[in-house]
């Protein structure tokens, strides 16, 4: 019989070889959510070149800031007088794939090899260093946002110059120049690309604010930050300490105004716009694309550059903060009112449509009508002594078996949130009488009322057809839910009514 | 994973390929009984008080917590499961900050629509009853525990400290209270809510009005509805089901359907095999035979040819016989008138 | 026949009742078809 | 002994005397495993077992039911390759696989007798109510009727021994029909074991769950009754030598027929285990932990016999054919072992995994000791071994 080679070699060959092959097959394993500082650029690839083979290259902007100190920004970006223009230098306006590729890598790996032969700390050569892959990435990078103290503390340094950053482009002559009164946003006219000289947002708030900071700060002069960090870092933000108190922005806004639009019936809305401004954080905060009035873009009917969002949706839509509906209701939910708030459902209410709507419609005001004349703070009368109606204390007993019955500080519960809204103009408003207040417990009574009692709807047994609990759980949703809700710490057992000795 | 039942291919090794549609290839529908119970279960509501444990075990005459064991919270530091003495317990997923208050699930049995733990009974000593509640009759029960190995909720205890008549412990949704009209304990006691027990299908529409009127509060899916074809307790949740070790991302397909893929193979095995294997018997046999009669035609050829080849040498012998015989006959007739001829000159002679 | 739980019990049960007697019937099938051979 | 017996080689005289060290060592565990089990029933499984909610099946289960059935499948594996195959060759093992495998099967019943919570109900699936659409109901209905055909089918080496002429006639006409309806009979339960645990969608690891583990259950348990009736064969051997009437030779030319069979059997079995990684799309698991476990399972308990098994019967080694089958038999329980408690209710935290007790290990011992010892007494006595002189025609 020819012998072959030994079996137990060729054995424990086939088993190496499956025994390591196989396994290879699936190291993937799962890893935590990435997170990316937020000084960390995923280096962008036009898609009109062709997808990327490989996973995107995310570059950490603020270890190369510190490392090259010294050679400055200009190693990477072109810096002039008082602008720099954030594209990566070396791979500016090429269009071909390879010849960007290989701008990219000529730069990056051969910087990294240069510094490794000169001993110097460097980053990787290797693919595999700099193409990484992350499932899920989320990046702690802030977008940048204006608010009333940042501008003011700008017009500090360049009082009365607004020019220095506002500029309009005058189509006829087609150049930049400054025009009073035309003052607007950044993101009014820039958007997410460049559109031939109209810069992308992003290339024309690096190349006029970081260039200006690096110019007053290689003079010397005060100047705002020039890394990411400073600007797009959440916590780097909360350090910049806001003027108190801030200057009223001027932009020729008068203080009240009407708000009603052509040949509608209802009454125009007298707008009270000083008393707004301090409600946002800037005037983005309502004007959220530019300055001009909302009918530019929210036609009636609805128009393509208003997201065919109508113009009655714009003023009421409940679920955006530019509205004004919406931003009232964000405003219900302030820990002081989501107590009640947080269940009253969402929604334009039609009892409230006099309160805005108090003024002349625009046929009776005729062509032209002066502005709102000013209207005296609402103050509510205020809460009456108790009596009982309104109780000092309310005990609760008709459940009391495992617990004893509980003393329910009436008095101190309605005081506690009648200061709530006296202190609101918003609240004061809208509400209009104080027992309106009193719906937020009572919530199916007649204002100021409280008949019908809980125990009238809510029995021994739950509806749950209905989704109506029965007492025990009313009484419990309604006063822990809205403790929870407004952060009060009162969410025990034993806080509310005492056990029975006979332990639970 | 997709694991389709209907293609299952059941082919057994040495047996003629063997393909049956194994799954529980019906086309029909089953809704399961009309207007049966069912118990939501709102975990953004539970604030984990566990008077729901007091409850079912006062209503199950189980032995009481010690003292109050109810306000110490330290139970919550690590997650329970049922028992044979606490049919139902709370378990906290994710401890409270300041933003967000703690959250609790409670666990019990789910009394599936298509009970798997009654699937793999071998004694059908659980059953689905129209009420809702899956019932465990222990007058029947053997004690070999195969429900409570199939349960995908870990949801059923053994009395393993009871020699003799040792039962499946487990939460029967209070069916004599149903019976009697009244609800569920641990529905009864729950302070805030978060039990609500009602006819499932409208308790559905309860929860899906929760989920429309408040999307931020919970994750846009009922647990329950769907999954290994729907259970009693329909679970709603603020945070991810797979943080409150609940499988959402399931087939809808019920266990008993996938459990009892394969057992639409054994019939096809009891009566396919006896015809294949009294063939296979009678093709080796009619081998043998065959074999049998090409030995004997092989034996009766031999033996002609041995016969004719012993004709043949008789004949050549007999021939050889004969010549010999001439032979002789001519040597003696020589030798005869030689010494005839001999005796003349004799004679001659004399 | 409300749940597929009662359809599998229903439909196995006989199953395994007419298998059984399918097996059994396949003896006297199977003697009824080789009857032949026996004396040949 | 009958007298009518003529000159039967005689029993294990040499070592009569009930004091034999292996006499001894078997009435300790047995008695040790009489006194578990009297504390099993006084005192409930709690004080004997590790089993928990998580984890009702132990080891008894895991070893006694899953393995045991697997290791008794040379019964029907030899008797089915000579009555209905026409593999003559193999006759002289088929009687000691046979009762290898009826002793199994008592050992399984005995298992699930220590298992069961209330051990006298065993029959109420039958009796009292059934569950037809329970996997188990099912292998219980084979089980019981797989006793009795075994039961049967080992009764000539007894009948034989009583010399009860005439009822050896009736069961010898029989055996083609039981050796049929115990390859049925055991097909199904041998596939359903696995069927078992097609309801475990969740708790089993993936890498051994699979839509056709009853397949995987079914081909290792051919493999494993191949490997046992190797290793059986090895034991008795030497064990009755004096009783053997067959050659060295034919014995080994037996062997290496079945190292054969186990190679194909086990070849496939590799195959079909693939498969189910593939038909799953589960290679990425491969390189987790569990699946480095899996691999020792797959390559070092199937692969590696498989190579052996091969390598001997081209080499015609019997000892290799010996290592590889007590490989094959260590992989097919620890494929049982894997599936029933190791890489069941994968997801749980460590602390809460099952770790057979020494109560549990030493019941399964006594077990075997039982049927070892059972085997034992029968072999000395009856006429498994060898043929009986007077009933050499006979099937």
């Amino acid at each position: 019989m020819t012998r072959y080679a030994n079996p137990l070699g060729s054995l424990g060959l086939v088993v190496a070889v499956v025994a390591l092959g196989v396994p290879g097959l699936g190291l993937a394993s799962e890893e935590a959510t990435h997170i990316m500082s937020p000084s960390t650029v995923v280096m962008g690839f036009p898609e009109s070149l062709g997808a990327l083979q490989r996973p995107a290259v995310e570059f950490d902007h603020a270890i190369h800031t510190k490392e090259l100190k010294s050679e400055g920004c200009v190693k990477c970006h072109v810096v002039e007088e008082t602008s720099l223009n954030p594209a990566f230098k070396p791979a500016l306006n090429l269009t071909d794939r390879n010849g960007l590729i290989d701008a990219y890598h000529t730069a990056c790996v051969g910087c990294h090899q240069s510094r490794i032969d000169a001993s110097l700390k460097a980053g990787p050569v290797v693919c595999g260093g700099c193409h990484v892959r992350h499932e899920a990435a989320t990046s702690q990078w802030v977008a940048m946002h204006w608010d009333y103290s940042l501008h003011a503390r700008h017009d500090q340094v360049f009082p009365d110059k607004c020019g220095t950053c506002h500029h309009v482009y005058n189509k006829a002559e087609k150049k930049l120049e400054y025009k009073k009164g035309a003052e607007d946003s950044c993101s009014a006219c820039h958007g997410d690309h460049d559109e031939g000289k109209n810069l992308s947002l992003t290339n024309a708030s690096h190349t006029s604010c970081v260039g200006c900071h690096l110019e007053r700060s290689k003079a010397g002069e005060k100047a705002g930050p020039t890394d990411c960090v400073g600007c797009h870092d959440e916590s780097v933000l909360k350090t910049y300490p806001p003027l108190d108190p801030v200057p009223r922005l001027l932009r020729g806004q008068h203080d009240r105004s009407w708000i009603g639009a052509e040949n509608t019936r209802s009454g125009m809305v007298p707008f009270n716009h000083l008393d707004h401004e301090p409600q946002a954080d800037f005037c983005s905060g309502c004007h959220h694309a530019n300055l001009d009035p909302c009918v530019k873009c929210h036609t009636a009917m609805g128009a393509p550059e208003g997201d065919l969002v109508t113009l009655q949706e714009s003023y009421h839509r409940v679920t955006s903060s530019f509205s004004c509906v919406g931003c009232h209701e964000e405003r219900a939910r302030d820990t002081e009112c989501v107590g009640c708030h947080r269940s009253i459902p969402t929604a334009v209410s039609q009892r409230s449509c006099a309160i805005c709507h108090s003024g002349p419609s625009r046929k009776e005001a005729g062509p032209d009508y002066p502005p709102p004349p000013a209207t005296a703070k609402t103050t509510l009368p205020p809460l009456p002594a108790s009596t009982d109606k309104l109780p000092d204390t309310v005990e609760i007993k008709v459940l009391a078996s495992t617990y004893k019955p509980v003393q329910m500080p009436h008095r101190k519960i309605v005081e506690k949130l009648d200061a709530g809204i006296r202190k609101s103009q918003l609240a004061s408003t809208f509400h209009g009488t104080t027992e309106r207040l009193c719906a937020g417990c009572h919530h199916h009574s007649q204002e100021g009322t409280f008949e019908p009692h809980c125990r009238a709807c809510h029995g021994e047994m739950a509806a749950a057809g209905i989704d109506r609990p029965d007492l025990k759980v009313a009484y419990h949703r309604q006063c822990m839910g809205c403790h929870e809700a407004m952060g009060i710490k009162k969410v025990g057992c034993t806080d509310c009514h005492a056990a029975k000795e006979v332990g639970s | 994973m997709t694991i389709s039942r209907r293609g299952f291919i059941g082919g057994v090794l040495g047996s003629a390929a063997l393909t049956g549609t194994a799954g529980a290839s019906t086309v029909e529908y089953f809704g399961g009984y009309p207007g049966r119970y069912g118990l939501l279960h709102d975990t953004t509501l539970c604030v984990g008080c566990r008077s729901c444990e007091v409850a079912c075990k006062k209503v199950n005459e189980l032995p009481p917590f010690e003292g109050n064991a109810i306000d110490d919270h330290s139970v919550f530091d690590n997650k329970r499961r049922t028992t044979d003495t606490a049919l139902t317990v709370v378990n906290r997923y994710r401890e409270a900050d300041d933003q967000h208050p703690a959250v609790y699930r409670k666990l019990q049995c789910m009394h599936c629509e298509e009970p798997c733990c009654a699937t793999v009974c071998p004694v059908h000593a659980f059953e689905k009853t129209p009420e809702g509640p899956v019932l465990y009759h222990a007058e029947l029960c053997m004690g070999c525990r195969y429900c409570v190995m199939a349960c995908p909720y870990y949801a059923l205890a053994y009395e393993y400290e009871n020699p003799l008549t040792p039962r499946v412990m487990r939460c029967t949704m209070c069916y004599p209270r149903i019976k009697e009209g009244l609800i569920p304990g641990c529905a009864e006691a729950c302070p805030m809510g978060a039990i609500t027990f009602g006819r499932r299908d409208e308790l559905i529409k309860v929860a899906r009005e929760r989920i429309r009127k408040n999307p931020e509060r919970y994750v846009d899916h009922i647990f329950g509805e769907n999954e290994f074809g729907g259970t009693s307790w329909l679970i709603l949740a603020g945070v991810p089901f797979k943080e409150l070790d609940l499988h959402a991302d399931v087939t809808h397909e019920p266990l008993p359907a996938i459990g009892t893929s394969y057992l639409s193979v054994v019939p096809l095995v009891i009566t396919i095999y006896p015809g294949l294997l009294a063939a296979f018997y009678a093709f080796s046999k009619r081998k043998d035979h065959l074999a049998k009669q090409e030995i004997e035609a092989a034996v009766a050829e031999t033996r002609a040819k041995a016969d004719e080849e012993a004709e043949e040498k008789l004949a050549k012998a007999a021939e050889k016989a004969k010549k010999n015989q001439e032979k002789a006959v001519e040597r003696a007739v020589k030798e005869a008138v030689a010494k005839a001829g001999a005796e003349q000159e004799k004679g001659g002679e004399s | 026949m409300h749940t597929l739980f009662d359809f599998l019990t229903h439909t196995k049960g006989i199953t395994y009742i007419v298998a059984g007697i399918l097996l059994v019937c396949f003896v006297p099938f199977w003697r009824f078809l080789t009857e032949r051979e026996k004396n040949g | 002994m009958s007298e009518s017996a003529t000159s039967l080689p005689s029993s294990a005289s040499g070592r009569g005397s009930l004091l034999s060290p292996f006499n001894v060592i078997s009435a300790v565990i047995l008695l040790g495993g009489a006194a578990i089990l009297a504390v099993r029933f006084t005192r409930g499984l709690a004080a004997t077992t590790n089993l928990s909610y998580n984890y009702p099946w132990g080891l008894w289960i895991g070893f006694d039911v899953m393995s045991g059935v697997a290791l008794a499948a040379g019964g029907f594996v030899t008797s089915s390759a000579v009555y209905l195959f026409g593999m003559k060759e193999y006759k002289p093992i088929v009687r000691p696989a046979i009762l290898t495998g009826f002793l199994g099967y008592f050992l399984v019943v005995l298992g699930l007798l220590a298992d069961l919570g209330r051990p006298w109900r065993l029959p109420y699936p039958f009796i009292r109510s059934a569950g037809p659409t329970s996997p188990l109901f099912e292998v219980a209905l084979c089980v019981a009727l797989y006793l009795t055909v075994l039961f049967i089918e080992s009764t000539p080496a007894a009948l034989e021994w009583l010399g009860l002429r005439w009822w050896r006639k009736v069961v010898g006409s029989m055996t083609i029909v039981l050796t049929i309806l115990g390859l049925i009979l055991s097909t199904m339960h041998q596939s359903t074991l696995g069927a078992m645990y097609l309801v475990s969608v969740l708790r089993l690891h993936p890498l051994w769950y699979s839509a056709q583990i009853p397949v995987h259950f079914f081909i290792s348990a051919v493999a494993a009754g191949l490997s046992m009736v190797i290793v059986e064969g090895m034991i008795s051997h030497r064990a009755f030598h004096h009783q053997v009437q067959i050659s060295e030779e034919r014995f080994k030319r037996i062997n290496i027929g079945l190292a054969k069979g186990a190679a194909v059997t086990l070849a496939v079995y590799f195959a079909v285990k693939v498969i189910g990684i593939s038909l799953e799309n589960e290679w990425h698991l491969l390189g987790t932990g569990w699946g480095m476990w899996y691999l020792v399972e797959l390559i070092g308990f199937v692969l590696v016999p498989c190579i052996l098994f091969s390598v001997a019967y081209r080499e015609d080694n019997l000892l290799l054919a010996r290592v590889a089958a007590i490989l094959t038999v260590f992989g097919v329980v620890l494929n049982r072992f894997n599936v029933t408690f190791i890489a069941f209710n994968w997801q749980l935290p460590e602390g809460q995994r099952y770790v057979p007790r020494w109560t549990e290990i030493w019941v399964t011992v006594a077990f075997i000791t039982f049927a070892v010892v059972a085997f034992r007494w029968i072999a000395q006595r009856m006429p498994i071994m060898y043929e009986h002189p007077d009933y050499k025609d006979m099937h």
